[in-house]
C-alpha cells in the first residue's frame, strides 16, 4: 500500500462506516461494533502514515479540480498528521465510550448518531490531510453540518435551540469571514497551497495583514475566539460522546488547527513575526483565556462549566500561533493533544456521573466521589493536567506556551498563563475535591477527619464507559513521559520557507 | 529513560501499590519500609548527579547528591518515618497515599539538580499535600484545601515562569546558586518565598495546617515549607534581603501566636517564626550561617513533629486543640504531656535540647557579621518562642484550668513515634556532634560554653518568670474562642468584596447594555419583520397600479441619469 | 495557679498521680518561689566567669536575664494590644469554617461515645 | 437527409416545438400529448446539444432564415454564450416533462392536460427563440410567444387555487408592460440605425456615437428587460405567479424564463451597445447595482417570514436574480463568468427545490412550512433532496452555488469593493436562515398527527434527483460550466470591445 493509498483509505474508512452503520440500524450490536471496528481500522491506518510521514515521506494526493486552479488536494505535512493521529485514536475510546453511554442513557435514534459521528470523524480527518485552504474550507464546512444533527440529537426545544446558534455562529462566522479570507488570499496569491513559510509573503501590503489575519481569526469560528464562543456552550445540549469527542476533540482542534495551519502555512510564522500582524490577536486570545475561565467558574453545570474551560484552553493554541515563533506553533500544537487527552476524558467524566448518578450540577456532585471513586480519579488526572501540572501532559504544552511568551518577550502574557492555572485549579480542582472530601450535602460532618466511610459498593458508569475513561486519564500520565518524541517530531514542522534547491 | 536515581521514585511506586495491599497491617509495615527503602537509596551513594539525561536539549538531572540535599534528605526520610509510624492507625487510603506521594515529592525535589525537576515535584508536593488537608472531610477543611491548594500552585507556576524566563536568559536550566538581578530571578525568589511563607505570603500556612487531619499536620509541618528553606539554601546564599525578610519573620508571628487560641495555628505561627531563623541565616549565607539553617531545620522538623504529634494525641482523644477547651490533662496523659515539654524545650532552645545548639549557630552568624538589629530580633523571637511553644503549649494544655476531660492515654504507636522523636530531639541536644557532621562546611562551633550556657538560661527563666508572675497577676491574657485577624482577611474578606462589587458592576453593565441591544435587535427584527414580513409591504402583492408606479420610478430614474 | 476541681487522684495514670502534688496551691506557690529563686542565683552566675561577648550590651550583669523579662512582659502587652483590634467571632469568615468544626467536635466528646472519629 | 438536419439545426431548435404544440394539442387525452410532448422536449434538448457542441468549439455559427442574408433576414446567431443557455432551457425541459405526468395529473383536469402540454411547449418554443435569434424585433416576437403561453400555464394553476387567476392578470399586464417597454427601446435603435440585426446594430450603434435617443433606447430596454427578469422592485408579479402556478409550471420557469431575461439583457448590453458604452457602465453602476443588493437582502429577508416554502423559494429567486445582475454590475470578466455561471447554477438549484416542492404540494397537498414537520421520516428522498439543494442555495463547497459565489466574491475583490464582498456573504447567511428554517422542521420536529405522507413517486424524484447530482457534480468539477461561462464572457467582452475602439 503506497502512502497516497492509505491517506485515501483514511478518509474511506469512516465514509464506508456511514453507510454500513446505516444499513444495520436494525441490529444494534452489528452497528456498534461496526463503528468500534471502523474507529480501530481507522487509527490504524493512521498509524501507518505516521511512521511515513516520520520518515520523511509527504504523500499527497489529488482527487478533482474544481476551478481552473483550484483543486481537492490532500497532502500530509505534520501538523495535520499530528491532528488526525489525535482525532482517530480518541475516536476509538469515544467509540466504545458511546455504546455504554447512548445505551446508559437510552437515548433515542442511535443510528443517526453513529453515522454523523462517522461522517465527522471523515471530515476532521479531511481537515487535517488538506493539501491546500479550499480543502480545508470545504470539509471544515462539511464538519459543521454532520455535527448539526448531533448537536440537536434529543430534538427538545432547548436542543433545537442549542443547534441553532451553533450552526448560526458557526455557518455566520466561516461564510462572512473565512470564506472572503479564503477568496481573498486567493486573489492575492494566486494560489492556496499550504506552503512552508507561508505564501502571503510580497503579495500582500504589510497593512491590510492585520485584516487578513482578523478574517481568518474570526472566521474560524471553530477556535471560539471571543466574542463568537457561544456555539461551544450552546453544543451542550448535546450528549456526552459528542461533546467529549467533537467539542473537546474533533470539532474545536479543527478549529485551531485551522488557525495553526493558516499561521504556518499561510501567513508564515517568519512574516507574522516581522510585520507584528498577530499582536491584536495575542491580547484578544489573552483575553479569552481569562474571560472565559472566569465564566466558568461561575457556572455550576458541570457540562457548561467544561464547556467555558475548552474555550479558554483554545486560546492558548490561538495563542500559540499568534505569538509568532517557533516555540508557540510547537506549544500549541502539543497543546491539540494534551488539551485533547485531557478535555476528552473530562467530558466522559462528566457523561458517566450523567449515567450512573443522573447528575448534571456540580452542587450536586458531593460525596458522590465514594461510590465512582475511578471516575473521579480520572477526573482528577485530567484536572491536573488541564491545569498544566506535572507528572500529566498538560505542563509541557504549558511549559512551551511559557517559552514562546519569553521568546517574544510578552512577560503580560506568561501573567496571564499563570493566572489561568490558578483559574483552572479554582474550577477544575474543587469539582474532583468536592466529590471526594465534601460532606453530603445537608449534613455535616460530625467531626473532623472522620475516615472515609466504608465504601458500601460501588456505583460506577456501565463498563463500556469506564473503560475508555482510565484508558485517556492514563494517557495524560503517558504524554507526560512520552514528550521527548512528541517533541522531536513537533520540530519537523516546517517554520521557514523551504530554500530552492 | 536512563538508570533510576531519585529516590522519590520508591515513594511514588509505593504509593501505586499501597491502596492494593490487604491486610491492613502488612499495608502498614510496607509503609513504614517505604522511607527506610528510600533512605537506602542514597545513603551510602558518592556525592554526584545521577539519572542525568537529555531532555528535548534541557540536561535533566534527577538526583543530586551532595552535603546540603544529604542532609536533607537523610531528615525527609527521617520524618517521613515518624509521620508514618505516628499514623498507624490511619487506615484512609487517601492519606497513606497522599502522605507516600508528599514525601516522595519532597525529597525529589531536593535532590532535583535542574529547575525542571525541581519545579515537577515543587508542584508534586503542593497536589499531593492537600488531600490530607482534605482528607479531613469537613466543609472547612475543603474551602481551606482549595486556598492552600492556590496558594501552592501560584507558587508553582511562579517558579514556572520564572524558569522559563530563566532558561531564555542562560541558555540552562541547572539549579545553582542565582543573582536577584532579573524577572527571571525574582520570580523563583518569589515562588520560594511562598513556600517559605515569607510575611504577607504567609497565611496559607496558619490556615492549613489547623485544618489537616491530625497525623496530616505532623506530615505536613516538615517538609513544604524546609524544601523551601532548603532552596533558598541552594538557590539564594548570601541574598541579603532575605536578613531581613527572615528576622520579620521571627517577630510578627510572636504576637499573633500569643493570642491564638487553636493550638494547631499558634504551633503553625511558630513554625513560621521558626522559619524566619533559618531564612535569616540563608541571608547571612557564611559557612556558620548556612549551618545554622540547616542544622535548624533538622532540628525543627523534629522538634515540630514532635509538637504537633503531641498537640495531635491530645485532639485524638479530645477531639479539639483549642486553648479555651483543654487543660490539666496530664493527668489523663502524662507521658503525652512529657513528649510535648521535651519539644517545648527543645523548640525554646534549653541547653541539652536539640534547639540549643542550632540556633545559637544562626545567632553567632548574625552577631559575627555585626547585624546588631537582626541579633537583636532573634533574641526578642527567641523569647516569643518560648512564650507561644515552649510555654503556652504544654501548659494550657496539660495544666492550667483542669477543663475535665478525663480520656486514655495515647495510642502506643503514638507514644513511640513521639518517645522516638523525643529521644532525637535529647540525643542530638547532648551530643551535637552527631549533627554537625553531616552539615555541609565544617564546624568549628562549641555550642556548650559557660557563657552560652548561663546566659541562655537566663533569658529562658527570667522569661519564665515573667509568664509567672503575669498568670499571678491575671494580667496573662485569657483564652478566648475567637478567630484572629491577619493578612488572609485581604483575600478572604477584601478581595471577595472587591470582586463582588466589581462583578456587580459588571453585571449590572452587563445587563443595562445587553437590555439596550436586545432592545435594539428586537426592534430592528420587529421593523425588518413589519417591512419584510408576511404582511408586510415588501412581501404584499400589491395592485397592478403601483406596480406600474415602481416602472416608473425607475425608468425616471434611469432617465434622469441620462440627461446628466 | 492550676485548680484542681475535685482533687480525686483515683483512675490516674501512675505517672499522673505522681504529678498531682503540683496541683495543689501551697506547691504551686512554691514552686513560684523556687523559680525565682534560681533566676536570682543564675544572675548572681554572671559575675563568676569571664563573659564572652559579640557585643558591649552583653557585658553588662544579667542583662539576658532583665532582657528576657522585659521581652516577655512587652510580647504579652502588645499582644494583648493586637487583640483588641484583631478578635473576631469564630464564624467570622464563613459558617462551617474549620474552627468552628472543630467546636462541634469537641462538643460530641468522641471518648464518650465510643466512637473513633478522627482518622 | 442528416447533412439537412445538420445544416439546419438552428432552425429546427426553434421550429421543432413551435410545429409540435398544435400537434400536441390534437393528440386529446392527457398521457399522449405528455408522451408526445416529452417526446419533443427530449428532441430539442439532443438538438442543443448538438448545437453547444458545435459552438464550443469555436467560431458563432450564423443561420439566415429562409436564406435571406441578414442584415435584411433574419439571422440565427448562436456562439457559446446562448448555446449555452440553450441548453440549460431545453435541458430542464426535458427534465420537467417527466416529471410533469404525475404532478399534473394531480393538479389539472385530464381533458385539459392536452392544452396544458401545448402552452408548455409553445412557452419552450417562445425561449428558445428568444435565445437563439440575433435579430433584435424578433427577440421581441419571441418574447410574446414564451410570455403569452407563460400566463396560460400560470393561469392553469386555478383548478389548485383560485388565485392563480389574479396572479396570471396581474403578470400579464406587468409582462405587456415590459414587452412595451421593449418595443419601444428597440424602435428608438432602429430610428438610429434602420436596422433590427443585432450584429449590425452593434456596430452601425457605435459608428453613430452616443446620443440622447441611443440613451433613451437603452433605457427602455433595460426596464423592459428588467420587468422580465424580475429585477427588484419590478419583481412583483413573480412570487404570486410562482406560486399559484402548477408545480411543474412553476419549476419550469422559474428555472428557464428568468434566465432567459437574463441572457437578453447580457446580449443587448455588451453586444449591441457593448462593453465600454459609457452610459451603459454609469447606469450599471448607480442603478443596477443597488437594486442588486437591495435584492439581495430584501427578498432574502422577505423569504425568511414566508410561511409558503413555494412562495420562499420564490423570493429567494428574486434575491439571487440580484445576484446574477451583480456580477454584471462589475462590468468586468469575473463578474460576466460569475452571472453566466451562477445563471446555469441557479437553473440547476431552483428547479430541483421548485421540483421538491411539487413533491411535498402532492403528498401534503399543501407547501406550507408548518404542514412539513416530521416530514423527514416519512419522505427521505424528497427531504434530502430539499437539503442538497438548499445548501446550494446558501452557497456551501461542493455545490454549484459555492462556485457562483466564489466568482462574485472574487470579482468585488478584484476592484477592491469590499463591502460588497462582505454583503455577498452576508445575505448568504439570510439564505442560511431560510433554508435552515424548513431543515429543522423537517428533521427536528415531530410530525402533526394523524397526518400519512407517502414518498413522491419515482417519476418526479428522479429529474429532481437528476438537477440535485447536477447540482453536486458541478459543485465538485465546475471546470465545464466555469470554462464556457469564461468563454462566453470573452466572447461579449470581445466582440465589444472592436466595436467602441474608435
Amino acid at each position: 500500500m503506497t502512502d497516497a493509498n492509505a491517506l485515501l483509505l483514511a478518509l474511506a474508512i469512516p465514509t464506508i462506516a456511514t453507510f454500513l452503520i446505516a444499513a444495520s440500524g436494525s441490529r444494534p450490536n452489528i452497528r456498534d461494533g461496526i463503528s468500534v471496528v471502523a474507529s480501530i481500522a481507522t487509527f490504524a491506518v493512521v498509524l501507518r502514515l505516521l511512521e511515513s510521514i516520520m520518515a520523511g515521506a509527504r504523500p499527497s494526493v489529488t482527487l478533482v479540480e474544481v476551478m481552473p486552479g483550484l483543486v481537492i488536494n490532500f497532502s500530509i505535512e505534520p501538523l495535520g498528521m499530528l491532528f488526525a493521529t489525535v482525532a482517530s485514536g480518541l475516536w476509538i475510546v469515544t467509540a466504545i465510550y458511546s455504546i455504554g453511554y447512548m445505551r446508559g442513557a437510552h437515548e433515542k435514534k442511535q443510528t443517526r448518531f453513529y453515522i454523523c459521528f462517522a461522517l465527522a470523524i471523515a471530515a476532521a480527518l479531511a481537515i487535517a490531510f488538506s493539501g491546500n485552504l479550499f480543502t480545508l474550507f470545504i470539509f471544515y464546512e462539511v464538519l459543521t453540518l454532520s455535527t448539526y444533527p448531533l448537536v440537536a440529537h434529543k430534538e427538545t426545544p432547548e436542543a433545537r435551540a442549542g443547534a441553532r446558534v451553533y450552526l448560526g455562529i458557526l455557518m455566520t462566522t466561516s461564510i462572512l469571514f473565512l470564506l472572503v479570507a479564503v477568496i481573498w488570499t486567493w486573489s492575492l496569491t494566486g494560489t492556496m497551497e499550504f506552503r512552508a513559510g507561508g505564501i502571503l509573503e510580497g503579495n500582500i501590503d504589510p497593512v491590510f495583514v492585520p485584516f487578513l489575519l482578523a478574517l481568518f481569526a474570526f472566521g474560524i469560528g471553530k477556535a471560539a475566539l471571543m466574542p463568537f464562543h457561544r456555539w461551544l456552550p450552546a453544543a451542550m445540549v448535546a450528549p456526552t460522546p459528542v461533546s467529549a469527542l467533537l467539542h473537546a476533540v474533533a470539532v474545536v482542534k479543527a478549529g485551531v488547527f485551522t488557525m495553526l495551519k493558516v499561521g504556518t502555512y499561510i501567513f508564515g510564522v517568519g512574516f507574522l513575526g516581522r510585520t507584528g500582524a498577530s499582536e491584536w490577536l495575542v491580547w484578544l486570545a489573552a483575553a479569552t483565556i481569562l474571560i472565559a475561565s472566569i465564566v466558568a467558574l461561575t457556572k455550576d453545570d458541570l457540562k457548561a462549566r467544561l464547556a467555558y474551560s475548552t474555550v479558554s484552553q483554545l486560546s492558548y493554541i490561538t495563542l500559540g500561533m499568534a505569538l509568532a515563533n517557533q516555540m508557540g506553533i510547537i506549544g500549541g500544537s502539543m497543546h491539540i493533544v494534551m488539551h485533547a487527552m485531557g478535555k476528552i476524558t473530562l467530558f466522559m467524566c462528566a457523561g458517566a456521573i450523567y449515567v450512573a448518578a443522573h447528575k448534571t450540577k456540580v452542587s450536586e456532585l458531593d460525596g458522590l466521589g465514594r461510590k465512582m471513586p475511578l471516575t473521579f480519579i480520572a477526573f482528577t488526572i485530567a484536572s491536573l493536567s488541564i491545569i498544566g501540572l506535572p507528572p500529566f501532559g498538560g505542563a509541557w504544552s504549558k511549559w512551551y506556551l511559557l517559552l514562546s511568551a519569553a521568546d517574544a518577550g510578552q512577560l503580560v502574557i506568561i501573567g496571564v498563563l499563570m493566572l489561568s492555572s490558578l483559574l483552572n485549579v479554582a474550577y477544575l480542582l474543587s469539582i474532583p475535591a468536592r466529590a471526594f472530601f465534601a460532606p453530603p450535602r445537608g449534613q455535616m460532618a460530625h467531626s473532623l477527619g472522620a475516615a472515609a466511610s466504608p465504601s458500601k459498593g460501588w456505583e460506577e458508569a456501565p463498563l463500556f464507559c469506564l473503560v475508555p475513561i482510565c484508558l485517556t486519564a492514563l494517557g495524560c500520565i503517558v504524554l507526560f513521559f512520552a514528550i521527548g518524541g512528541i517533541y522531536e517530531y513537533l520540530l519537523s514542522i516546517p517554520i521557514l520557507p523551504e530554500t530552492a534547491p | 529513560m536512563p538508570e533510576i536515581g531519585t529516590p522519590a521514585l520508591v515513594y511514588m511506586v509505593a504509593a501505586l501499590i499501597v491502596p492494593f495491599v490487604r491486610p491492613a497491617t502488612l499495608r502498614q509495615i510496607l509503609l513504614l519500609a517505604v522511607p527506610v527503602l528510600g533512605l537506602l537509596t542514597f545513603w551510602q551513594l558518592p556525592y554526584g548527579t545521577y539519572g542525568t539525561f537529555n531532555l528535548m536539549n534541557m540536561h535533566v538531572g534527577l538526583m543530586r547528591l551532595d552535603a546540603l540535599s544529604y542532609v536533607f534528605g537523610l531528615i525527609f526520610s527521617l520524618a517521613a518515618f515518624l509521620a508514618l509510624l505516628y499514623a498507624w492507625h490511619v487506615r484512609d487510603t487517601v492519606q497513606q497515599v497522599a502522605t507516600l506521594l508528599y514525601a516522595g515529592a519532597g525529597l525529589g525535589a531536593v535532590f532535583a539538580a535542574d529547575l525542571v525537576t525541581l519545579f515537577v515535584f515543587w508542584e508534586g508536593t503542593a497536589i499531593a499535600s492537600v488531600f490530607l488537608i482534605w482528607a479531613r472531610r469537613t466543609e472547612g477543611a475543603y474551602a481551606t484545601g482549595m486556598r492552600y491548594l492556590i496558594m501552592q500552585v501560584g507558587s508553582g507556576v511562579i517558579l514556572l515562569a520564572g524558569i522559563v524566563l530563566f532558561y531564555r536568559e542562560t541558555g540552562s536550566i541547572a539549579f545553582s546558586r542565582m543573582d536577584l538581578e532579573s524577572p527571571a530571578t525574582w520570580a523563583i525568589f518569589l515562588a520560594f518565598g511562598i513556600k517559605c511563607a515569607f510575611p504577607l505570603l504567609h497565611n496559607w500556612l496558619q490556615d492549613a495546617y489547623p485544618a489537616a487531619t491530625i497525623t496530616g499536620t505532623v506530615t505536613l509541618s516538615a517538609f513544604t515549607t524546609k524544601l523551601a528553606v532548603y532552596a533558598l539554601a541552594r538557590g539564594f546564599p548570601g541574598t541579603e534581603l532575605l536578613i531581613y525578610i527572615g528576622a520579620t519573620m521571627t517577630l510578627f508571628p510572636v504576637f499573633f501566636a500569643a493570642v491564638e487560641n487553636n493550638l494547631r495555628r499558634v504551633l503553625a505561627y511558630s513554625l513560621n517564626n521558626q522559619l524566619g531563623f533559618m531564612v535569616v541565616g540563608v541571608g547571612i549565607g557564611t559557612p556558620l550561617a548556612l549551618n545554622g539553617t540547616v542544622a535548624h531545620a533538622f532540628c525543627h522538623i523534629l522538634y515540630k513533629a514532635l509538637l504537633f504529634m503531641s498537640v495531635g494525641a491530645v485532639m485524638y482523644r479530645t477531639g479539639t486543640s483549642k486553648a479555651s477547651e483543654l487543660g490539666g490533662l496530664y493527668k489523663s496523659m502524662p507521658l503525652t504531656m512529657i513528649f510535648c515539654v521535651v519539644g517545648a524545650m527543645s523548640i525554646s532552645a534549653f541547653p541539652l535540647f536539640s534547639g540549643f545548639i542550632s540556633k545559637s549557630l544562626i545567632l553567632s552568624a548574625s552577631a559575627d557579621t555585626g547585624h546588631f538589629f537582626v541579633w537583636l530580633a532573634l533574641v526578642v523571637a527567641s523569647v516569643g518562642v518560648l512564650e507561644h511553644s515552649g510555654i503556652k503549649i504544654p501548659y494550657f494544655t496539660f495544666f492550667a484550668h483542669d477543663a475535665g476531660h478525663r480520656v486514655k492515654e495515647a495510642p502506643f504507636h503514638m507514644l513511640l513515634a513521639m518517645g522516638i522523636t523525643a529521644a532525637l530531639c535529647i540525643g542530638l541536644g547532648v551530643f551535637p556532634s552527631l549533627l554537625y557532621g553531616i552539615l555541609p562546611y565544617a564546624v568549628d562551633y562549641t555550642p556548650y560554653t559557660v557563657t552560652h550556657v548561663v546566659t541562655q538560661l537566663q533569658l529562658l527563666l527570667f522569661a519564665g518568670l515573667a509568664f509567672a508572675v503575669l498568670i499571678r497577676t491575671g494580667l496573662y491574657p485569657a483564652e478566648i474562642r475567637s478567630v484572629n485577624l491577619d493578612f488572609d482577611w485581604t483575600y478572604r474578606r477584601l478581595l471577595p468584596a472587591a470582586l463582588s462589587g466589581v462583578a456587580y458592576l459588571v453585571q449590572g453593565t452587563w445587563r443595562f447594555a445587553s437590555r439596550i441591544v436586545m432592545g435594539r435587535v428586537d426592534s430592528l427584527i420587529a421593523g425588518v419583520y413589519r417591512a419584510h414580513g408576511p404582511q408586510g409591504p415588501l412581501a404584499r402583492t400589491w395592485p397592478t397600479g403601483s406596480m406600474v408606479l415602481w416602472i416608473a420610478v425607475l425608468l425616471g430614474m434611469t432617465l434622469v441619469l441620462a440627461y446628466i | 495557679m492550676t485548680n484542681h476541681p475535685n482533687g480525686k487522684t483515683e483512675g490516674m495514670p501512675p505517672l499522673a498521680r505522681l504529678l498531682s502534688g503540683f496541683d495543689k496551691p501551697r506547691n504551686v506557690t512554691r514552686l513560684f518561689y523556687l523559680l525565682l529563686a534560681v533566676c536570682i542565683a543564675l544572675g548572681l552566675a554572671d559575675f563568676l566567669y569571664h563573659k564572652h561577648g559579640y557585643f558591649a550590651v552583653e557585658e553588662f550583669p544579667a542583662i539576658y536575664g532583665l532582657f528576657g523579662f522585659v521581652a516577655y512582659a512587652a510580647v504579652i502587652f502588645l499582644a494583648k494590644g493586637l487583640r483588641l483590634i484583631i478578635r473576631r467571632p469564630e464564624d467570622y469568615y464563613e459558617p462551617f469554617a474549620i474552627d468552628t468544626e472543630d467546636e462541634r467536635a469537641a462538643g460530641s466528646d468522641p471518648e464518650a461515645t465510643g466512637g473513633k472519629p478522627h482518622a | 437527409m442528416l447533412d439537412i438536419i445538420v445544416t439546419n439545426l438552428p432552425a429546427l431548435q426553434v421550429v421543432v416545438p413551435l410545429v409540435a404544440a398544435p400537434v400536441c394539442a390534437m393528440l386529446g387525452r392527457g398521457d399522449r400529448s405528455w408522451a408526445f410532448a416529452t417526446l419533443v422536449s427530449f428532441l430539442t434538448f439532443a438538438i442543443s446539444v448538438s448545437l453547444f457542441v458545435a459552438a464550443y468549439g469555436g467560431e458563432p455559427i450564423s443561420y439566415e432564415m429562409g436564406g435571406w442574408a441578414p442584415p435584411i433576414g433574419i439571422e440565427y446567431r448562436i456562439d457559446v454564450l446562448n448555446a449555452f443557455v440553450l441548453m440549460i432551457v431545453s435541458g430542464i425541459a426535458a427534465l420537467v416533462m417527466p416529471y410533469a405526468r404525475r404532478s399534473v395529473a394531480s393538479e389539472i383536469p385530464a381533458e385539459r392536460q392536452a392544452f396544458f402540454y401545448t402552452a408548455f411547449l409553445l412557452c419552450l418554443t417562445g425561449l428558445l427563440g428568444v435565445t437563439i435569434t440575433g435579430d433584435a424585433f424578433n427577440v421581441f416576437v419571441f418574447l410574446e410567444i414564451s410570455s403569452l403561453s407563460t400566463y396560460a400555464l400560470v393561469a392553469s394553476g386555478a383548478w389548485r387555487n383560485k388565485r392563480a387567476l389574479t396572479a396570471a392578470y396581474n403578470y400579464l399586464i406587468m409582462g405587456t408592460v415590459g414587452a412595451t417597454f421593449f418595443v419601444i427601446g428597440i424602435g428608438m435603435l432602429y430610428m438610429i440605425t434602420g436596422t433590427l440585426n443585432m450584429a449590425d446594430l452593434a456596430v452601425r450603434i457605435a459608428e453613430h456615437g452616443d446620443s440622447r435617443t441611443l440613451r433613451m433606447g437603452f433605457v427602455f430596454i433595460f426596464i423592459g428587460i428588467g420587468l422580465k427578469l424580475a429585477m427588484f422592485p419590478l419583481h412583483l408579479w413573480l412570487p404570486n405567479a410562482y406560486s399559484f402556478a402548477p408545480s411543474a409550471v412553476t419549476s419550469f420557469i422559474a428555472a428557464t424564463a428568468t434566465k432567459v431575461a437574463v441572457y437578453v439583457l447580457l446580449r443587448f448590453m455588451f453586444t449591441v451597445f457593448g462593453f465600454d458604452y459609457a452610459f451603459q457602465a454609469s447606469t450599471l453602476e448607480n442603478v443596477l447595482l443597488p437594486v442588486a443588493i437591495v435584492a439581495m437582502f430584501a427578498a432574502s429577508l422577505v423569504a425568511i417570514f414566508q410561511d409558503d416554502l413555494k412562495r420562499m423559494l420564490a423570493y429567494s429567486s428574486i434575491a439571487q436574480i440580484g445576484y446574477m445582475l451583480l456580477g454584471l454590475a462589475f462590468l468586468t470578466h469575473t463578474g460576466l463568468v460569475a452571472t453566466i455561471v451562477h445563471l446555469f447554477n441557479h437553473a440547476v438549484t431552483k428547479g430541483a427545490l421548485f421540483m421538491v416542492a411539487g413533491c411535498f404540494v402532492l403528498s401534503a397537498g399543501t407547501s406550507s412550512i408548518s404542514s412539513l414537520r416530521g416530514v423527514g421520516r416519512d419522505m427521505p428522498w424528497t427531504t434530502a433532496a430539499f437539503v442538497a439543494g438548499g445548501l446550494s442555495l446558501i452557497g456551501l463547497p461542493l455545490t454549484v452555488g459555492f462556485i457562483s459565489k466564489w466568482y462574485l466574491v472574487q470579482a468585488s475583490l478584484e476592484l477592491g469593493w469590499w463591502p460588497v464582498a462582505l454583503l455577498i456573504m452576508g445575505s448568504s447567511l439570510l439564505a442560511v436562515i431560510y433554508v435552515w428554517r424548513v431543515v429543522e422542521a423537517a428533521y427536528l420536529q415531530p410530525a402533526p398527527e394523524g397526518v400519512i405522507r407517502r414518498e413522491a413517486p419515482l417519476s418526479m424524484l428522479v429529474p429532481a434527483w437528476i438537477l440535485v447530482g447536477l447540482s453536486i457534480w458541478f459543485g465538485i468539477d465546475a471546470s465545464l460550466t466555469t470554462t464556457a461561462a469564461s468563454r462566453a464572457a470573452d466572447t461579449l467582452i470581445g466582440s465589444s470591445q472592436i466595436l467602441w475602439q474608435e
